[in-house]
C-alpha cells in the first residue's frame, strides 16, 4: 500500500469517480439487511463494499454522506436504530464538517487523522471479514471430509507397578521393632512415686506435728522434674486418701492455691 | 529397520489410527505402540492412502484418517451438518486465528462492536478457541488463541496455512490501527519494518469510534 | 465398467464405509451411491485390505472396516506406572514377611498403629501378599502371607534369607532414630492392640496415675 493511496485529501477524495453511485433501490436493500449488521462499522464497511472499490482508496466523505443518508432514511421509515448508529452518524457529520473547514482552523486530532484512522479500521475489519469467509470455505470436518463413523476406540488401562527394594523392606521392619521394643527401657528409666509409698510417707510425716503443713513440704527432696511431679500427684492422692480415712483434714484458701493438711488426732 | 518390520509397524499405526476416536500426535501413537519411531510409517501410510477414498492427514501436528475432500458430495447427504456458525462467531474466530493471542478488547477494537461473551463461549464450546493466559497490562485481560482442534476442523497444517495470512501480515493488516497510523504518518514506509509478526499487540488504546464520540 | 470408473467407485465405497456409523449392506451402499453395482468394488477393497492393519469384513451381509484380528491387542493396552510403595505399606509387607501367616489384627498389634484395608490391597495388587486362609479363632480372621513373586522381586531364595533381629541390630537398623519417633507421633498413635503404654513421649504433660502405679 502506498502512502498516497491512504492519505486522504478531501478535495481529491471528492473528485474520485464512483463506479456505482448508490441508486434508490440499492438503498432500500440496505435497510432490509439491517438485521444482519452488528454495528456502525459494519454498515460503513458494507457501504464501502457496495462501491466495489479498494478500501485503500475509498472516499471517507462519500461514505459519510451515504451513511448519514441511510440513517435518515431508516429514521423516516421509523426503524429503530441502535444508539451506536446514531452516535456514529453524528460523529461522521462532525467529521465531515471538520473536513470541509480550512485546515488552519482545525483542532487536534485533525479530521484527516480521524478519517485515516477510520479507514484503517475499515480495512482491518474488511480483511478479517474476507479471511473468515475463506476460512469457512476450507475443507471442514463433518461437511467436506469425514472421520471414521464408528471407531473402535483405543483404551489404555493404567496399572500400578509398585516399587520397593530389599533395604527399604528390612529397614521398615527395623523401625517397627524400634517402635515397639526400646520404649520399654524408657519406662524403667522413669522415677515415680507410687501411691503406696506416698501414703506411707505422708502419714508418717503427719505424725510429727499437729500444725498445718503445705502439701509441697511432703515431697521428697531432689531435683528430678518428673519425679517431683509424680510425687506431687501421688502425695495429693495420698492426702485425699488420708482425709477419706479420717486421718487428716485438708484446707485450701483459694482455687489453685497451696493445699494444706493437718493430722486429726485419733480419738 | 527391515522391510517386514516396517510393514508390521505400518500395519500397527494404520490400525491404531483407524481405531482412534481422536486425532493423535506422532508422540501419542509412538507411546501407544511402546515407543517405536512411527514417522516413517506415517509417511508410508500417507503415501499409500494419497489417492484413495480415505486419506491420512496431519493437521495441527495430529494425524487422522478422513475421507477424501473430493468425495464430499457423496457423503454429505443425510448427514448432520456441523452447526452453522453465526456471522459474528465466524468473524471472531477469524480474528482470534489471525491475531492470536488476542484479548476481547482487541477483538472488539477490530470489529467496532461489543462482542457478547456468548460468541466466545460458542467458539470455546466447539473446542476451537481457548484461554491461553492474561496480557500483562493493567486489568490483566484474558487472552485467547486457537486450538489444535481448530486446525484439524479446518484442514490446516498449522496457522501458517491460514488463507492469505502472509499477505495480510505483509500489508500490515494484522497490525493495530495505531501502529499502522504511526507507520503511515511518520513517513517511514510501512512495508520495510514489517516482517516480524506483530502477534504481541500493545495495550489496546483503541476504543470503538462510537464510544469515543459519546465520551466527549 | 472401465478401469478408472471402477477406481472411482472403489474410492466412493471405501469412503462411505469408512464414514458409516454402522455396518452397511451392499444394497444400502449402492443406494447411497446412486444405484451403482458395488459388489466388484467391495471385492476389490476386501482384497486390497486383506493384509493391512485394517480389514474389510462382511458379517451377516453387512460390510464394515475392522482392525485386523492379530492387532486387536493394540485397541486395549495396559500401561504400567511405577509407584513407590508407601512407608506404611512397606512396614506391613515387612511384618507379613517376618511373621506370616498373620491376620490384620496381628499386623496392627505388631505395628502399634491401625492399618487401613487399602494398605493390604496395595500389597495384594502388587502381587506380593495374598490371603492364605482363615485363623481358626473367634471371628475367623483372614490371614495373609507373601507370594513367590515377593521372593522373586526381593531376590530372596526363601523367607529365611531375611535378616534376623540380631543382624538388624548389628546393622544399626534397630537403633532409635528420630524419624522413627516422628512416624509415631505424626502417624497418629492409635494403639489399639498395644498393651504397653510405653511409648509416651517426654513432652506429654499428663501421665495417667493408674498406669504408673500398675507399672510399678
Amino acid at each position: 500500500m502506498s502512502e498516497e493511496a491512504i492519505a486522504i485529501d478531501p478535495s481529491e477524495a471528492e473528485a474520485e469517480s464512483w463506479d456505482l453511485p448508490a441508486p434508490a433501490n440499492d438503498a432500500d436493500a440496505l435497510y432490509l439487511d439491517l438485521d444482519g449488521w452488528e454495528g456502525p462499522l459494519d454498515l460503513l464497511l458494507d457501504l464501502a463494499r457496495r462501491q466495489k472499490v479498494d478500501l485503500k482508496s475509498i472516499s471517507i466523505l462519500a461514505l459519510v454522506d451515504q451513511y448519514i443518508a441511510y440513517i435518515e432514511r431508516a429514521e423516516a421509515l421509523k426503524l429503530e436504530l441502535a444508539a451506536d448508529y446514531l452516535v456514529m452518524a453524528a460523529w461522521l457529520a462532525y467529521l465531515k464538517s471538520a473536513m470541509l473547514l480550512p485546515k488552519d482552523e482545525q483542532e487536534d486530532p485533525s479530521p484527516e487523522e480521524l478519517a485515516l484512522r477510520l479507514q484503517l479500521r475499515l480495512q482491518r475489519l474488511g480483511a478479517m471479514r474476507e479471511a473468515a469467509a475463506r476460512l469457512m470455505g476450507r475443507d471442514r470436518v463433518g461437511r467436506d471430509v469425514f472421520v471414521r463413523g464408528a471407531p473402535e476406540g483405543l483404551r489404555v488401562d493404567r496399572k500400578n507397578l509398585w516399587q520397593c527394594d530389599w533395604f527399604e523392606l528390612v529397614q521398615a521392619y527395623g523401625q517397627v521393632k524400634i517402635r515397639t521394643q526400646p520404649v520399654v527401657h524408657m519406662v524403667r528409666d522413669r522415677m515415680v512415686m507410687t501411691l503406696d509409698s506416698a501414703i506411707e510417707r505422708v502419714s508418717s510425716m503427719l505424725g510429727v506435728t499437729l500444725d498445718w503443713m503445705e502439701l509441697r513440704d511432703f515431697l521428697p527432696p531432689g531435683s528430678d522434674r518428673r519425679l517431683r511431679r509424680s510425687a506431687l500427684a501421688s502425695s495429693f492422692v495420698a492426702a485425699l486418701e488420708l482425709a477419706r480415712l479420717g486421718r487428716a483434714e485438708l484446707r485450701q484458701e483459694e482455687t489453685f492455691g497451696p493445699m494444706h493438711l493437718r493430722r486429726i488426732k485419733a480419738s | 529397520m527391515s522391510e517386514s518390520e516396517l510393514d508390521e509397524l505400518v500395519r500397527a499405526v494404520e490400525a491404531t489410527l483407524f481405531a482412534a476416536e481422536e486425532p493423535m500426535s506422532a508422540e501419542a501413537i509412538a507411546t501407544h505402540l511402546g515407543g517405536a519411531e512411527v514417522r516413517p510409517a506415517l509417511k508410508a501410510l500417507q503415501e499409500h492412502y494419497a489417492k484413495r477414498g480415505v486419506r491420512l492427514v496431519e493437521y495441527g501436528k495430529r494425524w487422522q484418517f478422513q475421507t477424501a475432500p473430493d468425495l464430499a458430495h457423496l457423503l454429505r447427504r443425510e448427514r448432520e451438518q456441523p452447526r452453522k456458525l453465526s456471522r459474528a462467531a465466524t468473524e471472531v474466530l477469524a480474528i482470534v486465528a489471525y491475531h492470536e493471542p488476542v484479548s476481547r478488547a482487541e477483538i472488539e477494537a477490530i470489529r467496532g462492536v461489543q462482542t457478547s461473551g456468548g460468541t466466545l463461549d460458542v467458539l470455546m464450546e466447539a473446542g476451537w478457541v481457548r484461554v491461553v493466559g492474561r496480557r500483562e497490562v493493567p486489568g490483566r485481560p484474558v487472552i485467547y488463541a486457537t486450538t489444535p482442534e481448530f486446525l484439524i476442523h479446518f484442514s490446516l497444517e498449522s496457522r501458517r496455512d491460514l488463507p492469505g495470512i502472509d499477505e495480510l501480515r505483509a500489508a500490515g493488516l494484522l497490525d493495530p490501527v495505531d501502529d499502522a497510523y504511526e507507520a503511515l504518518t511518520s513517513g517511514g514506509s510501512a512495508e520495510t519494518d514489517e516482517p516480524e509478526p506483530a502477534d504481541e499487540p500493545e495495550e489496546d488504546e483503541f476504543v470503538p469510534l462510537a464510544h469515543e464520540e459519546s465520551g466527549d
